[in-house]
């Protein structure tokens, strides 16, 4: 029985000043100065969810220029923008602040069971620094001068010689000002993880959920100063004129992609690993069954961050490096495979041995397993250097990518999104619907991508504007093609449900799967404190454990462990959860939205090259974090 | 072009290769290997390609399986804790997880990067025979042969059976040389060079494409390998290294001044007059060639004339601009151009 | 053996594999570039000894820290890895240990099989 | 009554801490990123540094490089007097580390633009990264001493939780910087090696 219904009066009367303590204000207002992690998460939902829209639409627009040779559809240089921009878009604008800022921020308090982020300040910053880093790059499409020389960007190509238009200067400082919301982010995750976890739950208690974002964010925490250090420098050869790239001068063109794939394979896995927290939620709660072998799961998500620190130059098996340097890179690659055999592993025991209901979210995990196993084969064979030194730049590697960013990342974000509808909604979405639009994604997508393989095996290569009839590419091509638009269908279909839902869907109760994790035990949707009682926690799987949910419910009755003094939260040791003081914490404040004001303009002046505007632009950044500071918690 | 060798090896595909790779007639097949490091490579993947159909076929079993076992009774149950049958799940996740893809994965990391690399990598500079060397350009190649005079564009002739050294630079941004049907690819990288080895066994035409990004008409930078029988190469090479000869007609006399007065020697050079510009390809020899522009327009009168005219049409944003001359001047190029055998 | 021992011996296991390989592959990475390229080739860098040497440093201190959280997980074989902290959590993460170790140890040895085996400073 | 027995002692660190860890670790990684940047183009070349730019001098970095590394005395010890809740000891050592700290980044500031005169930035990539990486570090510094500053207009009025643990969290900075300003000075020796 969930704990939403208040048993006692007494009770009522403190769940009550709770929800007084803890409302944000109404209107527009509220959800400016809101720290609320749901609310901001809802807010990156729907960001990133317009945003995959215009990748996707990039897509589309590629695909169709691509459906036959020698078209016109859209001149060489729009196409170049195209790709770049549909790279840049669906890895930095969509899937990361997705997968993170929209799953983590509302999921990972009510999976610690605790009432919000260790930082709910700086986690609103996060979100307006990301949406103004997403207006900024965005205008560059807008005003035709996008980054036009692919997401990873290579010099010399993108040096100010060979692209002396602002394109190239959008992508550095987008992608740097993009950086500092996913690090907020990262460093968020991983002092929440660490400190704000309700008391008794030490780490071999904690949901799988939570070790697959602080994987994440370890990534992040540790990928992004790379890709800052090389934007920085790629800005500085192309505006102060200093030579970190150019040969003639002692610079070395290999060092950017040195310094851009430390940061580019990290980056892949940090792609991959929340959605495998995502399927490690979703398969428990249908098959009713506790995951198999949770320390191995548990680590692998975190060791295949960790050994992907060691592969990048897998990237450049074509440049023309020395075999016992590459030698190194091709080992790492090799181990790399490791700890995700052992998640499909567990993955699949864990289907069999349970009592598996395919239900829409556990369909999506299922062609989640086959798209990832497909995508990850593939993967396995860039060990071997000389197959990857032919297949390279070729459409097989786009085949590869896509299998596992669009089937191995994109299929559990759906099944999230069907799976935790009712928790954030209230509403139950319609499951014949949902299956068809399941199926339907999985047709196009492998329609879409599975004849990549073939068209890269007979030699085309990635980012051609063109291709000439002749060489056996068409009628691959062509079926892509079809297989976008199918994909898109599945999509529309996907979300029109979910909005049709929302309206006229029936009432979920608080725990419509019989979920295994804490979210599932408070009221859908949860209350602005999460949790009335701070939950009280034996095992990974908190919600199917009676006596502590029985505890829970004297608490209530007494009255005990409601911490309704004002926005009060306990604070625990890292590693065995134990009490550590009971924190107040800041709540509804305007500086974040203003801070992330002032570094946009502070990037905007450096992009137009005012760079002394830029610098007191600066000096009104740390006046805003003095102000920000000005404001302390109450004794 | 070796058309029953072709059909077999389509053939071997269609029984190996459980989706058809139709469409194998095209000219630039990694699955169509012609020398010995590319069939190395081919058979490589064939076998890394039925590991890969195992390893799915497994996953995909255990999938149907879980399928099979749907909706059994329990459902809903509440569990306190116990997991069934989480000691043969112990096992399978250790054995299939961990034991079995170290020793498979292992197994391919030896015998790919300690042997098969041994026949792909940079060849020793003792066991070649011939040396040519590649400079990319933004959208086209420019083949040089060191120790001769010879400089041609977009099309690299090899004797057969011969290991040829290739070495690539790049004149601006990286480019990525590669004929798939060959050897490997092997960047152009600014300020070094790299070396490939070409070591064809048939005779014949091979199609190559550059093969990293680098710009707007990336997709028009291809090229073609033509491996010819040693002496037929020599002649080749003969031919190649001559300086051009006076012009045959007058209409040809008039278009080679037209060429040297005009624009376009300060961006070509013709060997055997003061033509000697470099942004563009050496046109000693351009009748030779079977194709213009990076294998974008074929090499007869009438696509010569469209592409003097409207080369920007055919190749957007390439450095030759638009040539805007009438009727009997342009003959008269055209004229001198098709000379230049 | 007591606790505080038990969890010191968690945290070799767990971390001293890390910190032996991101050495190794720094360290073995960084001899392969600076013995290779023209700023280097005057210091006379024997790659091949240089890697073998890595090697087996890196292998026996993997093999340590394989062997604490083997001893760990022996010592706690009785409680299960889901047992209130600290020796659910010891034993938790000694578990992790092994497999990671594990990992680490393959990757150094095919690391220095791949390096000795090939050619020195040869483009690939 | 919470219902919770809250340990009177500081069991593990304040979020503060664990916030200026998580900056530290940010930013140790980018000059982790620059120091590697430096080595790899330090290969590239035979001779280093190259194109007749004069080895960087040895004997007035390494002083400079003591008298700001010496600062963590007086910031480790404003940590322990913020902690046993000694007001005026601990902002007299926050005055007396701040007038050093600004007295260095003056001299450094200084001896930036007069070796900016002898080689110019856009000479080559030594230069490039020499001043970047250089740049880079003072620009903590810099950032060390606002902190500084900013605690000294907090400690004015008085000493809170929040204050104290922002002391121990800045202390912590600095011991970060001083750590990183090491690692930067001798990598660029390093050319003189």
């Amino acid at each position: 029985m969930a704990i939403a219904t208040p048993p006692t009066p007494a009770a009522a009367e403190r769940m009550e000043r709770l929800e007084q303590i803890w409302e944000s204000r109404p209107g527009i207002l509220g959800w400016l100065t809101t720290t609320d992690h749901k609310r901001i998460g809802l807010l990156y939902f729907w960001t990133t969810l317009a945003l995959f829209g215009a990748g996707g639409a990039e897509a589309l627009l590629i695909r169709t220029q691509l459906a036959q040779p020698n078209q016109h559809v859209v001149s060489p240089q729009t196409f170049d923008e195209l790709f770049s921009m549909h790279g840049i878009t669906m890895i930095f604008f969509f899937i990361i602040p997705m997968t993170t800022g929209a799953f983590g921020n509302y999921l990972l308090p009510l999976l610690l069971g605790a009432r919000d982020m260790a930082f709910p300040r700086m986690n609103a910053l996060s979100y307006w620094i990301f949406l103004a880093s997403a207006i900024f790059i965005y205008t560059s499409l807008f005003i035709g001068k996008a980054p036009n020389a692919g997401w990873f960007n290579y010099v010399p190509l993108a040096s100010k010689q060979f692209n002396p238009g602002h394109n190239i200067d959008f992508y550095c400082l987008g992608i740097i000002f993009n950086s500092i919301a996913s690090t907020l982010t990262a460093g968020q995750f991983i002092v929440t993880i660490f400190k704000s976890r309700a008391p008794g739950m030490s780490l071999n208690r904690m949901p799988l959920f939570c070790f697959a974002m602080l994987a994440a964010s370890f990534g992040l925490l540790f990928a992004l100063p790379a890709l800052s250090a090389d934007t920085t420098f790629l800005f500085l050869d192309r505006n102060v004129g200093t030579h970190f790239f150019d040969a003639s001068h002692g610079g070395s063109a290999l060092l950017w992609q040195h310094l851009f794939w430390i940061f580019g394979h990290p980056e892949v896995y940090i792609l991959i690993v929340p959605a495998f927290g995502i399927a490690t939620s979703i398969i428990p709660a249908f098959t009713q069954r506790r995951l198999v072998a949770f320390p191995l799961v548990a680590v692998a998500e975190l060791l295949v961050v960790f050994v992907g620190f060691g592969v990048w130059a897998h990237h450049m098996y074509a440049v023309g490096m020395t075999t016992i340097s590459m030698i190194f890179f091709a080992a790492a690659t090799a181990m790399v495979v490791i700890p995700s055999t052992i998640q499909v592993f567990a993955w699949c025991m864990s289907f069999i041995t349970g009592f598996a209901r395919f239900k829409t979210p556990l369909l999506f995990i299922a062609g989640f397993i086959f798209m990832f196993v497909t995508g990850g084969l593939t993967g396995i064979m860039f060990v071997a250097i000389p197959f990857d030194q032919q297949v390279t730049d070729t459409y097989f590697i786009v085949a590869h990518f896509h299998y596992i960013i669009f089937g191995a990342a994109v299929f559990p974000i759906f099944g999230g999104m069907y799976y935790w509808f009712p928790k954030v909604t209230g509403k139950l979405y319609f499951e014949r619907p949902g299956q068809i639009s399941f199926w339907i994604i999985f047709v196009g997508t492998n329609l879409l991508f599975f004849p990549m393989h073939i068209v890269g095996l007979l030699g085309m290569t990635r980012r051609v504007s063109t291709y000439p009839s002749g060489l056996g590419w068409t009628a691959y091509n062509l079926a892509e093609t079809i297989g976008g638009f199918v994909t898109l269908a599945g999509i529309l279909l996907l979300l029109g449900n979910l909005f049709v839902s929302y309206f006229r869907g029936p009432p979920a109760g608080p725990d419509p799967w019989h979920g295994p994790t804490l979210e599932w035990t408070t009221s859908s949707p949860p209350p602005e404190y999460d949790f009335a009682v701070i939950p009280r926690v034996t095992s990974a799987y908190a919600n199917w454990d009676p006596v502590d949910r029985e505890a829970d419910r004297l608490n209530l009755a007494d009255g005990l462990l409601m911490l309704e003094h004002g926005h009060e939260q306990p604070t625990v040791t890292p590693v065995d959860g134990r009490l550590a003081e009971i924190a107040q914490m800041p709540h509804e404040s305007p500086w974040p939205p203003v801070l992330a004001l002032a570094l946009a303009l502070v990037f905007t002046m450096l992009l137009i090259g005012l760079y002394g505007v830029a610098g007191i632009m600066g000096l009104v950044c740390l006046l805003a974090l003095a102000g920000w500071h000005s404001q302390e918690p109450p004794e | 072009m070796n058309a029953p060798r072709e059909d077999r090896r389509c053939l071997a595909f269609l029984v190996l290769a459980v989706v058809p790779l139709a469409g194998c007639g095209g000219s630039q097949n990694a699955l169509a290997p012609e020398s010995h490091q590319a069939r190395d490579i081919a058979t490589l993947f064939w076998w890394m390609m039925g590991g890969a159909w195992v390893g799915l076929g497994l996953v995909v079993g255990l999938l149907l399986w879980s399928w099979k076992r749907r909706n059994r009774r329990g459902f809903g149950r509440d569990v306190e804790g116990d997991k069934p049958g989480e000691k043969r799940s112990w096992y399978a996740v250790v054995v299939l997880g961990i034991v079995m893809p170290i020793a498979v994965i292992s197994t391919l990391f030896v015998v790919s990067d300690l042997f098969v690399i041994k026949t792909t990598q940079a060849p020793a500079s003792t066991t070649t025979k011939l040396t040519v060397q590649v400079i990319g350009h933004q959208w086209w190649w420019e083949v040089r042969y060191p120790g001769t005079t010879a400089v041609t564009a977009n099309e690299l002739h090899i004797p057969a059976r011969t290991p040829v050294r290739v070495e690539v630079k790049t004149a601006d941004v990286i480019h990525s040389f590669w004929v798939p049907e060959l050897n490997r690819k092997i960047d152009t990288i600014p300020g070094r060079s790299n070396v490939v080895e070409l070591d064809a066994d048939q005779v014949g035409r091979y199609r190559g494409q550059c093969a990293e990004f680098c710009g707007l008409q990336h997709a028009h930078m291809a090229m073609y390998v033509f491996v010819d029988e040693p002496s037929a190469f020599r002649r080749w090479l003969a031919q190649q290294e001559k300086p051009v000869e006076a012009p045959s007609s007058a209409l040809a006399e008039r278009g080679a001044r037209l060429f040297l007065d005009g624009p376009c020697s300060s961006c070509h050079a013709i060997r055997g007059t003061d033509a000697d510009g470099y942004v563009g390809p050496d046109l000693t020899h351009v009748a030779s060639r079977a194709t213009l522009g990076a294998l974008t327009v074929s090499n007869t009168p009438d696509d010569l004339r469209q592409w003097i005219l409207h080369s920007q049409q055919a190749k957007p944003g390439n450095q030759m601009p638009d040539f805007n001359a009438s009727g009997a001047r342009l003959d008269a190029l055209v004229a001198f151009l098709e000379g230049l055998k | 053996m007591s606790l505080r021992r038990l969890e010191i011996l968690q945290w070799v296991g767990l971390l001293l594999g890390a910190l032996v390989w991101t050495g190794q592959h720094v360290v073995g990475y960084g001899v392969t570039e600076a013995a290779c390229s023209p700023g280097g080739t005057h210091w006379g860098i024997r790659t091949d000894t240089w890697e073998a040497v890595l090697m087996a440093a890196a292998a026996g201190c993997v093999l340590a820290a394989g062997l604490a959280a083997v001893t760990v997980v022996v010592r706690t074989r009785e409680e299960s890895y889901e047992s209130p902290p600290p020796t659910g959590r010891v034993r938790f993460l000694a578990i992790a240990a092994i497999t990671a170790n594990l990992i680490f140890l393959v990757i150094i040895l095919l690391d220095g099989l791949g390096s000795i085996f090939n050619v020195a400073c040869r483009q690939g | 009554m919470s219902g919770y027995s809250v340990p009177q002692s500081q069991v593990g660190r304040p979020t503060a801490w664990w916030g200026m860890t998580i900056l530290i670790a940010s930013e140790a990684t980018l000059f982790g990123t620059f120091i590697g940047t430096y080595y790899y183009l330090r290969f590239k070349t035979p001779t280093w540094p190259p194109g007749g730019i004069p080895e960087p001098k040895l004997v007035v970095p390494l002083v400079m490089l003591a008298v700001l590394v010496s600062t963590t005395v007086p910031m480790r010890l404003a940590a322990t007097a913020a902690r046993t809740g000694r007001l005026a000891a601990t902002r007299l050592l926050i005055a007396v580390a701040l007038v050093v700290q600004s007295g260095y980044f003056a001299y450094e500031v200084h001896d930036f633009s007069d070796q900016l005169h002898r080689f110019d930035i856009t000479r080559n990539a030594y230069s490039s990264i020499y001043y970047t990486l250089l740049g880079a570090d003072h620009a903590h510094v810099l950032l060390g001493v606002l902190f500084n500053l900013w605690l000294l207009g907090k400690l004015a009025r008085g000493f809170t939780r929040y204050r104290i643990h922002a002391v121990q969290a800045i202390a912590w900075y600095w011991l970060a910087v001083n750590v990183l300003t090491i690692a930067v000075i001798g990598t660029l020796l390093s050319a003189r090696a």
